[in-house]
């Protein structure tokens, strides 16, 4: 018997209809454990159910908001395809984690945040960070390990950075921002700015403790705290299946008695709609949410991974619900954009690719001096 | 000046800070309604409230971490642990975030929190409970490491550490919150960072002590004098990081002997690295080889009879500052 | 609506009569978050509802085991009450936990176990350890810091440890057993011994990260560990409500996928049959389970905490069930022992804690060669 | 012999340690079907099978604990932390748990346990991937810490570190595991702990070096040798702890100048200790002050020149030396 999927005692029930209007859509349908929902084919079948619903939105929401959804999508992609090409010739070091496959998380939960609000991820980082508004010029750059990069050279792809931006980082240890965004929402409460946090992680991050401790102290001092938990199916080269007892994520924020979601991280309207509950709870009621978004990782765990642990039939099989097609494909169908528009979309993210990486070839090596700048302000 | 124990005088500093700066506030185990485990943070609940003054669940890691993102949007958070043995859990917010933020943000996020708590041995609370951690954290560039000996440095020392712009690591001494000292009344009086202070001048040897050992070494100097009329200089460095080194050569430079206690384990201690950047820097001055006054090389036992042998205590710094002096 | 309080897709249903006849029950009722049973009054409404085939299980019990639960709980309260004794005048140092009001839970739980099987608690020990089978003299003696203390004096009185009777200790990081614990139930598998571990720890440690990524191994992987939770309300002097964001500790084993059941912690009769199906599940199906147990702790967090945070109203109102006296009520009603028997249980209890003084005070220091050794083997 | 890369020298110990004794086992994150993130256990879950080759969640506390426990109950866990950088969330079972336990018991519960894992920098992975480990373990009584690096010496000493019925912490180097070198064929080749190896032999200035700064040192021997005629012995501590600090001060002893040459940071470093006991022992035989070669005081950047500017590297180790010889 499927339940609703949204669940915790959270007191913003996820069926009304919240402030800004979007969130009218009944939400999807999800077994108790939530274990069905990893088929691309049930997901696709969900999906067709909310389809009417979903032109719907499209249509409630405004032609350059959609327009500027898809370009960064694109660019994400594209973004991300120049950096494993740049990665396999030697112009970045380190790790380098892609994240093709999930653009629909970060344009979808990020676009829609006011400037009082953060946003803190893990090293996967790159889309994220362009999103906030970091220069495709300065990520590259970063990952070239260039005077011109995001942090100057000192991070490298995990550690994007934008103080002005509100984007907190990039960050390596797994789950260690989760915490660290709980204080950033902390903080935001404290100072009374009405401010949200938005807090990512992979879904293997989850079974590190510091998980657990940071929602239950969300729940008991009722911080704005949006824990977005990006279930690709991965953690390197584990499955969600052998590394955590129960399937469903967004279960677990009963434990904490706050709300938790689970999200069709495919459907970037899906997971915008979703986000804008969990940001409305968060700001009217300083409440936090646990959103369960579930999309996959097209790419190796990072540059150095072969990916051998997952057959290439199972990585087709996921991008079949492609996030930036099955967006293409409402955008036609609710006549907001048409095929044109896709190219120029296409053309425009390609020039900015092609900037960056001019940028990031022509800007100088961190001078030798910077070695020992800001260890302590 | 008012005659204040170490405990009261971190607590006028903490009260003092809470006034200055509505960006400060008070995170930790018991530090609230309960009034402190170790009564450091007395009052503060009652008169700031809930807002300021933060009782936490035992989650050491999560609330460092809460400390860490909050700092980063610009609040000051104190965070103390209950003992800095539990800061163990805790360490990989300090050592991994708090320390390397504002480095790997190219200085766009410093992290301005104070963790502080009582550090090593308290009384008969063996193995898991009796740990002195300066070392460990101490090695992690970032962080600032202070252990104030007195009550005005403690009172001075927390109040710098406090407005710091960086991560700071406070060690206090569960032995010592008793002890009493002369304090300044200024609200404004603060002591700076990275600079040791001459407990105790004299000429034919230096001590090296920090926290507890500190008044050991005073009552082995007077020991020395009254003894063997051999003149004792105690340097109490009260910041470990960054080290007034200065102040320690130019006393070595004047004593040519060198005696480090220290309740610590001696392998990789802040007591060897004292000891190699004295040789490095005053080697033609040293008389006799440096010595170190360390806990034992055991986790610490409860027994009290045991408990005392594991200890550096005032005979044991007599020992070494005969054998420095060939007595 | 009341639901059973019987939660997670643990296979062994525990309302199926287990193989030991113990499990014959219904399992008393919980709400959903369990609040209400914090509340003496309800417990002992429930208690009531209980008392019919409480007595049967009672008259199925043989009267050996029974008077060796009582003269195990009694002895508990009496050796605790003189540790409070001896501490104030000074011979025991540093902390000193007790366990006055909570006996219940390791009668309860113990007095079933088998050679194979382990047990691991925090420093609130003595009374685990006695009921281990570690003598009073030897606990008393560790307390007094002597030569012959259970651990020589090394320990004190949070690290009781017994190799031969399986007490893996004592141990003074708040949840940091319930990792270790998760281990001994792992080498259990492992070595195919048929044993299982009972884990112990309050319901402040349940805050813990170590608590989170250790039930999901156990879950994951199978575990015959049963995780005890004594929840006496308070963790030093904070109370469950002010820590946790949800009141029913038994809820979160479903966020791991494993059996979770609440019970009455003032009735031995009804830990004793809780755990049994724990250790049934444990043996026969390799599963865990976490067992939240409330009772309440009637003396300060440790000898040195005067307990300003709750009012000596509330102190009463939970003595009122105290589980000693519910015991002999209910082994009188019985007809299994009676007044006498009671009084002779007192003076056999009295008389051995005499003994254990007069041990640890005849007892010489360790020697002091004692400090290096046991540092390596 | 069989010319062996360090990975399969590591690789050899486990498979060999694993057919001996079915109570050892391997646990960590993408230690089984992945093979390894570095590749040390490959095979292994292939040939050993679920049971005793382990993939965890990730979790570094919960299974370094498990690990505790298991080895509490009659086991010998083989832990991998997939880098040490991640050994910090788990610390608190090695350092209050794994390494207590013994003393907390008065001998009735050992931990034969072994924490392994690259250690220090691999190549570009930034502030929190790049810690070098070593002081932050030695300094607690109760653990033993390697740190090979030859692949005998990684093949011998592991075997040993797995028979140990003590908590080991054994540190690899990312950047060391392709290195290749001779191996002894024997299935009982064992190298025990606690005995340091000449590696080159000298008469002029010592390098005491570790891990990934040996062969660094040896190239900066050779190089000594044939510009500038100064015979320079290379002594490789292997285990940090017990420390073989008489290998150490026979070669001070011999040469009268000591370089320590170390992938750590300096301040209360292993190299430190090393000065310090170095300085107590061999007072009168040094004719120049210890000067040590430390990664720079930073948390690691990630620019491949600010990387390398760092760390320690051959100019810099010859540096030292001829400061120590005064050239
Ligand atoms: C504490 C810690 N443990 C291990 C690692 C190594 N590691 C990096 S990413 C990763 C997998 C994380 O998976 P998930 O949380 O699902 O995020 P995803 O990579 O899928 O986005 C691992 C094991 C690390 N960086 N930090
Ligand atoms: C990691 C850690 N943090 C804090 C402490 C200090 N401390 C000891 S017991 C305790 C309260 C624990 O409460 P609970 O788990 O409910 O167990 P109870 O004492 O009630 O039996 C605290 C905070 C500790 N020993 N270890
Ligand atoms: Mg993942
Ligand atoms: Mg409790």
């Amino acid at each position: 018997m499927p339940k609703t999927r949204v669940s915790g005692k959270a007191s913003t029930g996820t069926n009304k209809t919240s402030k800004n209007g979007k969130g009218s859509r009944t939400p999807a349908a999800v077994t108790e454990d939530g274990k069905e929902l990893f088929d691309p084919e049930k997901a696709q079948e969900e999906y067709n159910k909310r389809k009417k619903s979903q032109l719907e939105s499209i249509k409630n929401t405004s032609a350059d908001v959609l327009r500027e959804m898809l370009y960064q999508m694109v660019l994400g992609r594209h973004f991300e395809q120049k950096c494993a090409e740049v990665y396999r010739i030697g112009k970045i070091g380190g790790f380098c984690h892609l994240y093709i496959g999930q653009e629909a998380i970060s344009i979808g939960t990020q676009l829609q945040l006011e400037p009082r609000d953060f946003v803190i991820t893990s090293y996967r980082d790159h889309v994220q960070a362009m999103v906030q508004g970091i220069a495709p010029e300065a990520v590259l750059a970063e990952l070239y390990g260039r005077a011109g990069g995001n942090v100057g050279g000192k991070g490298g792809s995990m550690h994007m950075f934008s103080k002005e931006k509100n984007f907190y980082g990039g960050h390596g240890i797994v789950g260690g921002q989760i915490g660290v965004g709980t204080g950033m929402a902390f903080a935001q409460k404290y100072k009374e700015s009405g401010g949200v946090t938005l807090c990512f992680f992979g879904e293997a991050a989850v079974n590190q403790g510091i998980f657990h401790e940071s929602l239950n102290m969300a729940g008991l001092w009722n911080l704005p705290c949006i824990y977005i938990c990006e279930n690709n199916r991965y953690g390197m080269g584990t499955s969600q299946e052998r590394a955590m007892s129960i399937s469903s994520i967004a279960k677990k924020a009963e434990s904490y008695g706050i709300a938790g979601e689970f999200v069709d991280g495919m459907d970037v309207m899906e997971v915008r709609e979703a986000t804008a509950r969990a940001i409305e709870r968060a700001r009217s009621e300083s409440r936090p949410t646990l959103l369960e978004i579930r999309a996959y990782r097209y790419m190796g765990h990072s540059m150095s991974d072969p990916g051998k642990y997952r057959s290439t039939d199972e990585i087709k099989r996921y991008q079949e619900r492609d996030p930036i097609v099955l967006f293409k494909d409402s955008l036609k169908e609710a006549g907001v954009l048409d095929g044109k528009d896709f190219e120029k979309i296409d053309a425009e993210a390609l020039a900015k690719v092609q900037e960056a990486v001019d940028f990031a070839e022509n800007s100088p090596l961190p001078d030798e001096s910077e070695l020992l700048t800001d260890v302590y302000k | 000046m008012a005659e204040l124990t170490i405990r009261d005088a971190l607590n006028e500093a903490l009260r003092e800070e809470l006034v200055r700066d509505e960006n400060v506030f008070i995170m930790g185990e018991e530090v609230a309604e309960y009034d402190g485990a170790y009564k450091v943070t007395r009052g503060l609940w009652k008169d700031f409230g809930d807002k300021r003054v933060i009782d936490t669940p035992i989650t050491e890691l999560g609330f460092a971490a809460v400390g860490v993102g909050a700092a980063m949007a610009g609040l000051r958070p104190v965070i103390e642990f209950m003992t800095f043995n539990f800061s163990i859990l805790a360490s990989d917010q300090i050592i991994n975030h708090a320390a390397k933020m504002l480095y790997m943000s190219n200085g766009q996020f410093n992290v301005p929190i104070v963790f502080r708590g009582p550090n090593g041995s308290a009384y008969q609370v063996s193995s898991q409970h009796s740990q002195a951690l300066e070392a460990f954290y101490a090695n992690f560039p970032g962080l600032k490491v202070v252990m104030p000996s007195t009550a005005a440095d403690a009172k001075g020392l927390l109040k710098s550490a406090i407005r710091d712009d960086n991560p700071v690591v406070f060690l206090e001494q569960e032995r010592m919150y008793g002890l009493k000292g002369e304090v300044p009344e200024d609200d404004d009086f603060t002591i700076p960072l990275g600079v040791a202070d001459v407990k105790r001048e004299g000429t034919d040897c230096t001590i090296v002590a920090r926290s507890m050992t500190v008044p050991l070494a005073m009552q082995a100097a007077e020991h020395m004098e009254s003894e063997y009329g051999v003149s004792v200089e105690v340097v109490d460095p009260r910041t470990i990081k960054p080290l007034d080194i200065d102040t320690i050569v130019a006393s070595v430079k004047k004593t040519n002997r060198l005696v480090i206690a220290e309740e610590s384990h001696a392998f990789a201690s802040v007591g060897a690295e004292i000891s190699h950047q004295v040789m490095e820097n005053a080697f033609d001055y040293l008389d006799a080889p440096i010595k170190r006054v360390s806990t034992a090389e055991t986790p610490m036992p409860y027994a009290k009879n045991l408990e005392e042998l594991a200890l550096p205590d005032v005979p044991k710094i007599i020992e070494a500052v005969k054998a420095v002096c060939y007595i």
